[in-house]
Order: structure tokens, then C-alpha cells, then sequence
């Protein structure tokens, strides 16, 4: 009675049939994103591809983007939950204008992103002078990689979050409450799991426009091997010089994001455990 | 204004880092100028970033640790002068560039000459009038008589090189040692008087390098013979 | 019990289904003649919604048959393989009122109501809300047409969830627990008016009630397939 | 009975309170976000402003980017939500491979982006060559920026949406076909409007992605006032001879798009109609 | 009725409520004695969920005050200003069964019941799983606990919201409809573990059946705000 004969036939319910003009449609729209793709594979000089990538440069640029890109997206995911929570389920004044700013670095050129973060966390910034004074410097260091991509990074977290926030509903944090659960524990066994999907696609997301960041870090952080010439700045001068090589360099970093993803991402998908 | 990656070699404390800020299109020969020089030099070491000349700028406005820099124009470099960035007085030009045409390799519009890259039925690409390789396309064509009506205005001059190399535009205006990076791709065509507007590369230290030797003989190596064989092999031209 | 006038076919007829969902232990098989109701008891867990879920077309079952009239609903002869037959939930005729009412949240009361009447083939805006209108007031809500779901009361909600099914023209009608969440007063009152709506229809009942089967079932199916530790 | 009379006090449950923890460590990832903000109202000139925000190319370029930002988005909705759909819901060999492909203009460098474009749906492009035979040729026109934008927001849109369709369940859906409503009917009654808040959460990334888009619309695009150059790379010229105007321009974009937005995004928080 | 041992306080005390809630047209004032059972009925809509809500701590009422022995849970003097007193729903020691299960569904069955029992003081993982096991074996589902809630039908489903609010070991327990979806079969059993469970507890038990009022309830508290056409 306690173990059932597993069943031969899945035991969830049917999925109900989507429009077969969806499908369709679809198929067009991967077909419009297979194109460049293919584009890309076919683009690549493969013999070269041994050479370009055991150069130390572009170990150095891959390592150090990696090594940024994963801690900027712990720093989203630790600053973005909360103030997801935050805007979702609380109300104060200036909800609507914390969402705006939220959203600005999502929106500006992220060139302007690094001018911005220059004024602010530069050595003669609003704060960083005030940092410098203590010694602190972090514009150039990898520290600086690290603060553009949270910078530009943290609105795809913080709006995935919210609107999963949103259309979730709190019956569950009721009861939770009404079991006796503390404010905290309510959050970690309650809402967190149940955030799942939303914290998943929050964190592919953040992820990737972490590792693609560009504009922002050449401005604020500037370009030195080992220290904050990430991948997207290596493929920017391989291209100066041989766009191939760009290309491949660029397959590199979809190869990689593509395995931390699909560490992060693939699980749920299965069904049931 | 020394930088962490200095400390890697601690064991040798003469060891000193010399930090280079350079235009991107200097990546390849000061990559060999910097091997050579630390070649001749084992004492030095030398970590060059590149980026394009305004961002070097800001780059050094906002406080990156820098000994040297070198633009791919003498206006960057004036306003890092403005700014009181450089020393006045170690800056020298190192090499020039001249203003070319460009086609693809199998020339669809068969174009070989300004006149005929400005013909309406062309795809002509140059650089924006902002930025240097613009203006001096504008001051070329002004001389040659000529009108550009190009299809696209790029803001950088590897936008103008991808957008012929890839056949996408039927001409476009390049300095020669952009053209110099494809030569199986794109064919070159001179373009009458550009000699006569040649584009400047300015160098010099900053002010407040900590290592002023180094620098300034890191500067004399680049315009010295070996140094501008090696610029000249990747097509820059003589300052 | 009187049917359909012109009609010729096999007067019994009606609904034959044959399943097992072999891993929630179910395994039923009755036969509804056309124009009755067969209530469907049994303890919890003994697969009453399982097989209402498998007639409504929402899980395939492992193996098993049904038919209504001249329609064959599904047939799946073995459990590895795919259906022989199987017709999508939406072309079966059948109004299934599931355990939970889950009212389309975004719409009003009356649109919930209004929304099946397509395929009772109904016309016209004016005439579908004129018709919800007489929905609710025969489940005692007149006037709670613009009312959002989530501002209705457990009761409340379970009434509008058997307008809805009643009010989409089903051919079959199978509902899970109509009854439960209301209150004594209007249970009987209900009740009556399932007799009265559902007197010449097809039903399969689901019920803990001996009330509900005395009053609304021609026929009792009973299942005991699952424990309960009080059988 | 029918017309009660409004309450005094909001009717809807209570919101479960969440840990103070997470309200200071929100307060704390404001501020962080605030303080650019701050550097960038202070680093403008305002007397420049209404000058720099009138000339012929500011105006051209705003006007431009609204256009191909506001196209890009629709057809990212009119492309996403099937796409979408089809991960989420369907199962067919090779979904997982599709994510990948989706998510591929997320991760690369957007002038990498640019380039592969251009490999595809450029003049000598795997399909553009076929397009350039038939006469049409996107090179250099305005179809090229929306075409950039298209690809690199189409992601946001698609992993917004996937995560909601995956978490919302299909009960309603499953009620409605029911009810015998066709497929298509319960995708327009049902499926869309519950999913409403994935779909403006994913309007806003993607919209501001597109309008953000840079490296990928220069590469692929070009640059010419009035066709193809957007704000960002009407900024970006700015910046090589005046960094403030940039900065300044910047501000024209982050306004529009706060606008844009807050007319989708701001209208479902309020609670209650 | 047996209370607890060496405490000295009135023996009476147990909960007294008044409140309204204008808009859903509510108004309920009464007093459970410590250690007794009241009963909730009335028609759908009646507005006895609305009661256990504000109880629970789920909704601010209007107007009203609340007081558990000792504590008082609200006092709300005026609609329009803030409550003067306001105990959040995690601090009052109060069981709330929900007319909707709403098991937790990344939880299996035996964590959700483990849940609550942090409140009631029970310690040791291993402790807390045999307790669980002893609350599925008592609502007959031994065996169970490994499952996902999703798993269950919706009669076992319930079982389980039962036993989760009981084990959480609460100073005042709110019931709404806790035996709607039980079969016939088990509603007895259930409604004996019930009366023996709830013997020395505070109670307030909403229900449609003369047989759980007759088998719990000490007290019964009619509501009529609300219509219902057959009363
Ligand atoms: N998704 C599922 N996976 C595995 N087992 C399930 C699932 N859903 C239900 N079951 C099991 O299948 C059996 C039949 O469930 P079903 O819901 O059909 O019962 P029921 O007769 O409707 O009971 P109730 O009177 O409680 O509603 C139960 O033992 C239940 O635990
Ligand atoms: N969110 C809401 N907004 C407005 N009115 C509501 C809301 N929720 C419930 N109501 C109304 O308040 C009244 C009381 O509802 P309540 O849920 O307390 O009833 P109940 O006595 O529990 O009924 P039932 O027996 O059907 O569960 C009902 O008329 C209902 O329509
Ligand atoms: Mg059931
Ligand atoms: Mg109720």
C-alpha cells in the first residue's frame, strides 16, 4: 500500500492541446533564432579554434569572466530577493519611483552605465571619494568588473522576481504564519522554494547579461589582462584584428554560459522527481 | 600607481610594472614593441589596456593607475592635456595614418577611386564626423572636391573594415592600417591627397606616473628604428 | 424516465465505461443508460475523481474503453502504447464539475457562467447574460453577476461552478461532490434543482451523501478499490 | 444586497509580513541603485539641456529609437508568446536544445551578435543572399535596427514568459476546454489574460532592452541620422566630444522609457480595479 | 469539562469576539468559554469564514475586539483608523483550517504536518517524524506521508490540512468545514477523533451538519447576515 506499482502511463494530468498556429509560429521564430546561429558555427575557422583558445589571453578573459559573472549573480540574487519582496508584497511611498530606478540600468546605453558608475564609485565619485579616502579603491580592480555587471545585471533579477512575486499569491505564507512560523522561517520554507521557477529564470537572466556586460566595463573598469579584461572586451579587441576570431571566441562563451545554465536551468524541467 | 598584478613578481623586488593605456588599433605592434622591450629590458614589465582613445581618456580622468598613454588622436590627447593628465613635455607624435578606400575583395560596385565610391548607386560606409577617422574622411573629401553621402556613418573605424569585409557596404573610408588587417578580404584603393591629411598618434606620460625613467624610455623605444619597423609592418606610417 | 422525442437509436444506450489507472489502484467499469444517473460512491482515495478525469478527457488511463451513445470516447487497449482512441476533452460534450470549483479568476461570476454557452450554442451577448441572470437566481445569486470569484464564499463559488457546467449543454454530465460546501438550507433546495436540470441527462454523481443518491440516482456504483482504514 | 456598500477598510487579506532582514538589506540594494542615479541627475548640465535635446539629431534619434524599440517589442510578443508556449507546454525532442538557442543572444557580446546577423540576413548572409536576390535588401535601413533589436530582447521575452506559463499550472485551461472551448478560444480567454503579469514583466525587459541595444544594431545596422541611428549610438557619438551631453541624452532615454513603461507596468499594481 | 491543572485564572475566560465587516455585510459577537466548542453555522455567505479570518489574523475587521484568555488579538474601535491593538496571525497560538486545504505542495505530506509542530514545542527531527507518522495513522493515511500533496485525492488531501492544524498544537482552534469532502465512512471516525482531540481545547468549528454540531459542539452560534433565497 505504502509503494504502489509504478504506473506505465504518466499519472499527471494531460496538458491541454495549445493552437496549432502557435506551434506555427513557433517554428518561425526558432527558425529566425537557429539562422544566426548556424550563421555562427558555419563562421568558424575550427582548425583555429585550439590555438585561439589556449592563448593566455583568452584564458585569462574566460576565467575572470567567469570568476565576475558568477559573483555578481550571488550579489543579485542576495540584493534582489529582498527588494523583489520588498516592492511585491509591501506598500510604501515611493514604490513607484524605487521601481524606476530599478529600471534604469536596464535601459540606459551601458556605456553611460559606466560614465555613471565613474561619478559614483570612481575615485573622485560621490562615494568613492569618500572611499579613496579610506584607501579604498575599487575602480580598475576586478572589484569594479564585479560592481557593472551587478549594476547593469540586478533589474533582470529584481523584475523577474517581482512579477513572480506577484502572481503567486500568499495563501501559503498564511498559513505558514497561522502554523506558527516565524517572519524568517516563513520566508525560507515558504516563499524561497515556492519562488523557484522565478528565482531560475531571474538567475539565467542575470547570468548571461552578467557575462555578455561590455559598455559598462570598459568605462568604469577599464581593460588589463587577468584584472578586468573580461571575454566580451577580449572579443572586442580579437575583433579589431580578426573578426573570425571574435566569433569564436564568442562560441567559447555560449559554450560556457550554456553549462552553467544547464546546471542551473534543466533540472526542473523534468518532471516530477 | 602600481597595480595588483605587480605583485606576482614580489620575488624580484627591482621588478617594475610599467602600465600602458593605448588605442585598441595599437594592440597588435605595441604587443610586439612591448615584447621586444622587455626583451632589452628584463627589469620592467609591461601591462598595456586598450580601449578607444576617449574612453582611454576617461579612463585616466577617473583615476586608472596608468604611466603612459597613446592615442590614436591628437584630440584625445589634448584633452587629457586640458586636464593636466600628461606631462607636457615627454609627449611626441610616434606614427601617422592615412586615409584609405576600401572594397571587397571581389568588388561588386567596381569602385577604385573617391570619385566613384561617392556615386549614388554605392553602399559607401565612412566613420561618423565626430570621431577622428570621420573628420578626416570630411577634410579628404572636402579637398577632393567631393560630397560623402555615405549609407552609414560608423562610430568606429572597425565598423567601417567589418561592413566591407563582410560585403555588406561597396566601399568605405579606412585608415591604411585598418586596411592592413584584411588584406585578403578587402582591396585598397589610394585616395588623391589624403597624404596631405594624415592622422596624428600622440604619446606621452601621464602626470603622475611614479615611474618616469621607465616611461620615458619605453617612449624612446617606440619611436626608436626598431620600434617603428615593427609600426610600419602593420601599416602606420612615419610620424 | 422520459427522453429525447424523434430520436431512434437504442434507447439505453448512454454512457459504457470500462478503465484502470493501474498506480492509484483504480478500476471501474458501469454502464449509464442514456437519460439516467449513476451515483459513484466509495471512500476517499477510491478513485471517484480518477474516473471522472478519465471520462472528462484530462488523464489517459492506463487501459480501458468508454462510449458514449455512438461516440467512442477513448479506447486504450494496452497501457504501453498510445490510445487507439482518444477524443480531446474539448470535442467529448462532457461538462465536468471538478472537486474544486476554480472559477476563471479574471472573469466575472456572469461571464463564468456565460462562457460555456458557446457550445450550448447559444447566440448573442444579450441572450447568454439574460440566461446566466436565470442561472443565478436558480442557485440563489441573483445579483452576483459582476462580483470577481475571489470575492464569493466557499458556498458561494461551488454554486456558480454548477451553473457553469449546467449552463455549457453537456451531453454527459459528471460532477464531484455538487453538494459538499453548501449550506443545509440550500442543499435540498439544490438538490431539487439537480433533479429538475439533470432528469433526462447522462450523469455520473460522485457523492458521500446518502441524501444526494436517494434523490438524484437511478443506479449506485459502489468503488472500494482504496483503503480506508473505516471500511 | 446587489450594491453593498464600499467598506472602510480594504477587504482583501492580509499581506503576511516578511523579515526585517530583507526590508534593510532592500533599503541597502536601493541605495546602491540610487547613488548612479544621483551621479547622473548631478552630472548634467542643465542649462545645456533644451539645447542638446533640440537639435535636429537628438530628435531624430529618439524619435527613431521609439519606433524600432516599440516594433521590436510587439514582434517579440507576437513571436515570445508562441515560442513560449511551446517550451512550456509541449513536449518534443530537442526542447531543451531550443532553450539553448534561445537564450544564445543573451550570452555573446552584442557586436558578436552584430556579426553573426550579419552572416545570416546580411547581402552575402546564408538567407540574406537569397532576400538580396529577391530585391530586398535590409542592409542599412531601418528593418536592419528592429531586426537587431528583435534578436537580442527576443530572449527576455521568451524566459520571462516560459518561467510564468511553467509555474502558473493548467487547471483553467483544462475547465475551459471543458466547457468546449476550441484551443485557440481558451489561449484568448484564458491562457493570456492569466498570464498578464509574465507578459508585462517581459514587455518592460524587453522593451528596454531594445531600446537599449547598441553594439549589435552598429555592427549589423549602421549609422545614419534619421534611419538607423538610435539614441544609444547617437549617445555614444556624443560622448567623443562631450561626455556631460551623453550623460545628459541618457537622462532624454531613461524619461521615455520610465514613461512607456509606467503606462503597461504601473496599471496592475494598484490593487484592485 | 476538565481544564488545565494548577492555573487559577477564571475558568471562563476562553475567547470572546465582536466584530463587523461592513462591505460583506458580517457582524458576529461571542464567547467560547475556555476548554468548549462553538459552532458556526448558517447559510453560504453567512459570513463564518469571514469570522475565522479576523480570528486567525488573515483580515482586519471593521469594527471589533478579541481577546484569547489573556491576550487580546485585535481591538479595532473605529474603521478608519489603524487597529489600536493588532497581534500578528504567527503570534496568537491559533490552529486555522481553511476551507481549502492548501497543503504546502513542495512539501510531502509528512513535512507538512511536521510544520507546525516547531509551535508545539516538539523537538528532535526524529521526534517530530514519529509524531507525524502517529497524525497520518490517526486520520487513516499510514503510509502516506512520502507523498506530495498533489498525489492525494481531495478527501486524503483534507485529512492531512486536519492533522497538520492539530499537530501544531494551538491554544484556539478554527475549523472551517473540516469534514466537507470525508466519506461516509470516515466523517465518523474522523469526527470521534475530533471530538476526542478537541475535548480540552478552545474551539470554533464552522460546519453544514447536524451531526457534527450534535457530536462536537457545546455551543452553537447562529449567523443569518447574509441571503440565502431558501431561508
Ligand atoms: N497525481 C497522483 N499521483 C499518484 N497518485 C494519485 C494522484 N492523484 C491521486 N492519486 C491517488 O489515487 C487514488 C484515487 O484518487 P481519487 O482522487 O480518484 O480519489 P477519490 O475517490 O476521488 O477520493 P476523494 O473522495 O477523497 O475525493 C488515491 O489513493 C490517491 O492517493
Ligand atoms: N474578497 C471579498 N470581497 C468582497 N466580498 C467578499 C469577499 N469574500 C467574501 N465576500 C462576501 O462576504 C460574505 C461572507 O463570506 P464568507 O466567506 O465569510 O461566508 P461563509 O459564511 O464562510 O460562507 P460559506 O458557507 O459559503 O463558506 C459573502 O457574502 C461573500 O460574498
Ligand atoms: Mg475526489
Ligand atoms: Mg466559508
Amino acid at each position: 500500500m505504502t509503494q504502489q506499482p509504478l504506473g506505465t502511463r504518466r499519472q499527471a494530468l494531460l496538458a491541454p492541446s495549445i493552437p496549432p498556429a502557435t506551434i506555427a509560429i513557433a517554428l518561425l521564430t526558432g527558425a529566425f533564432l537557429v539562422l544566426p546561429f548556424i550563421a555562427l558555427l558555419t563562421g568558424i575557422t575550427w582548425s583555429d579554434l585550439p590555438e585561439l583558445l589556449t592563448s593566455q589571453s583568452a584564458v585569462d578573459a574566460l576565467w575572470l569572466s567567469l570568476r565576475t559573472a558568477t559573483v555578481a549573480t550571488v550579489i543579485c540574487i542576495v540584493l534582489g530577493i529582498p527588494l523583489a519582496l520588498v516592492l511585491a508584497r509591501t506598500d510604501f511611498p515611493g514604490r513607484n519611483l524605487t521601481r524606476v530606478i530599478v529600471l534604469v540600468p536596464l535601459v540606459i546605453p551601458p556605456v553611460v552605465a559606466g560614465i555613471i558608475l565613474t561619478e559614483a564609485f570612481g575615485r573622485r565619485g560621490l562615494l568613492g571619494e569618500h572611499l579613496s579616502a579610506l584607501g579604498i579603491d575599487i575602480a580598475f580592480t576586478t572589484a569594479a568588473v564585479v560592481l557593472a555587471q551587478t549594476f547593469v545585471a540586478l533589474p533582470f533579477m529584481v523584475t523577474t522576481l517581482e512579477s513572480h512575486l506577484a502572481s503567486s499569491g500568499q495563501h501559503y505564507e498564511r498559513i505558514a504564519q497561522s502554523l506558527g512560523a516565524s517572519k524568517w522561517r516563513t520566508f525560507c520554507t515558504i516563499t524561497l522554494p515556492l519562488l523557484r521557477p522565478g528565482l531560475l529564470s531571474g538567475t539565467v537572466l542575470t547570468f548571461a547579461r552578467a557575462l555578455g556586460e561590455f559598455g559598462a566595463t570598459i568605462t568604469f573598469a577599464g581593460s588589463l589582462q587577468g584584472t578586468t579584461r573580461t571575454m566580451p572586451l577580449e572579443i572586442y579587441l580579437a575583433r579589431e584584428t580578426d573578426p573570425d576570431s571574435a566569433v569564436a571566441l564568442s562560441l567559447v562563451l555560449i559554450l560556457v554560459a550554456v553549462i552553467v545554465i544547464a546546471v542551473a536551468y534543466f533540472r526542473p524541467t523534468q518532471r516530477r522527481s | 600607481s602600481e597595480g595588483a598584478a605587480g605583485q606576482q613578481n614580489s620575488e624580484d623586488p627591482e621588478q617594475v610594472t610599467l602600465q600602458v593605456l593605448a588605442a585598441a588599433s595599437l594592440n597588435q605592434p605595441f604587443e610586439e614593441i612591448a615584447e621586444d622591450f622587455t626583451a632589452a629590458h628584463p627589469e620592467l614589465s609591461i601591462e598595456i589596456s586598450y580601449a578607444g582613445s576617449s574612453t582611454l581618456v576617461q579612463n585616466l580622468q577617473a583615476g586608472a593607475p596608468a604611466d603612459v598613454l597613446a592615442t590614436a588622436d591628437e584630440v584625445s590627447m589634448n584633452t587629457a592635456n586640458d586636464a593636466g593628465l600628461i606631462d607636457v613635455d615627454s609627449r611626441a607624435i610616434f606614427a601617422s595614418n592615412t586615409l584609405v578606400g576600401i572594397v571587397p575583395a571581389d568588388n561588386p560596385a567596381s569602385v577604385d577611386s573617391l570619385q566613384q565610391a561617392v556615386a549614388p548607386e554605392v553602399n559607401l560606409v565612412t566613420c561618423a564626423p565626430q570621431v577622428p577617422c570621420g573628420a578626416l574622411s570630411q577634410a579628404v573629401a572636402e579637398a577632393a572636391g567631393v560630397k560623402l553621402e555615405p549609407v552609414s556613418e560608423e562610430l568606429q573605424v572597425s565598423d567601417v573594415l567589418g561592413k566591407v569585409r563582410s560585403a555588406q557596404a561597396d566601399a568605405g573610408l579606412v585608415y591604411a592600417t585598418e586596411a592592413a588587417l584584411a588584406p585578403q578580404e578587402v582591396e585598397v584603393f589610394h585616395i588623391d591627397g589624403a597624404d596631405d591629411a594624415r592622422n596624428f598618434y600622440p604619446i606621452a606620460q601621464t602626470s603622475d606616473t611614479d615611474q618616469p625613467e621607465a616611461s620615458a624610455e619605453f617612449i624612446d623605444y617606440v619611436q626608436s628604428d626598431s620600434g617603428q619597423a615593427v609600426l610600419e609592418a602593420h601599416g602606420f606610417g612615419a610620424p | 424516465m422520459p427522453s429525447a422525442p424523434a430520436k431512434t437509436t437504442v434507447q439505453t444506450t448512454g454512457l459504457r465505461a470500462t478503465l484502470a489507472v493501474t498506480n492509484r489502484n483504480v478500476a471501474v467499469d458501469f454502464h449509464v443508460p442514456r437519460g439516467t444517473t449513476l451515483a459513484l460512491v466509495g471512500p476517499n482515495g477510491a478513485g471517484k475523481t480518477t474516473t471522472l478525469q478519465a471520462l472528462a478527457g484530462w488523464l489517459i488511463p492506463d487501459t480501458g474503453y468508454a462510449a458514449l451513445d455512438d461516440t467512442v470516447l477513448f479506447d486504450c487497449p494496452t497501457p504501453e502504447r498510445k490510445p487507439a482512441v482518444w477524443l480531446p476533452a474539448a470535442d467529448r460534450g462532457i461538462g465536468y464539475l471538478s472537486q474544486d470549483p476554480h472559477l476563471f479568476p479574471h472573469l466575472s461570476v456572469r461571464d463564468n457562467i456565460v462562457y460555456g454557452m458557446h457550445r450550448a450554442g447559444m447566440k448573442g451577448r444579450q441572450a447568454r447574460n439574460a440566461a446566466a441572470e436565470e442561472w443565478l437566481e436558480r442557485v440563489g445569486l441573483s445579483g452576483y453577476g459582476r462580483r470577481k470569484p475571489a470575492q464569493l464564499s466557499g458556498g458561494q463559488a461551488q454554486r456558480v461552478a454548477i451553473a457553469r457546467v449546467l449552463a455549457s449543454g453537456p451531453s454527459l454530465v459528471l460532477l464531484d461532490e455538487p453538494l459538499a460546501a453548501l449550506d443545509r438550507a440550500a442543499a435540498p433546495a439544490l438538490r431539487q434543482l439537480l433533479a429538475d436540470v439533470l432528469q433526462d441527462q447522462t450523469v455520473v454523481l460522485v457523492t458521500h451523501h446518502e441524501a444526494d443518491v436517494k434523490a438524484l440516482a437511478d443506479n449506485v456504483y459502489r468503488l472500494s478499490g482504496s483503503i480506508s482504514p473505516w471500511e
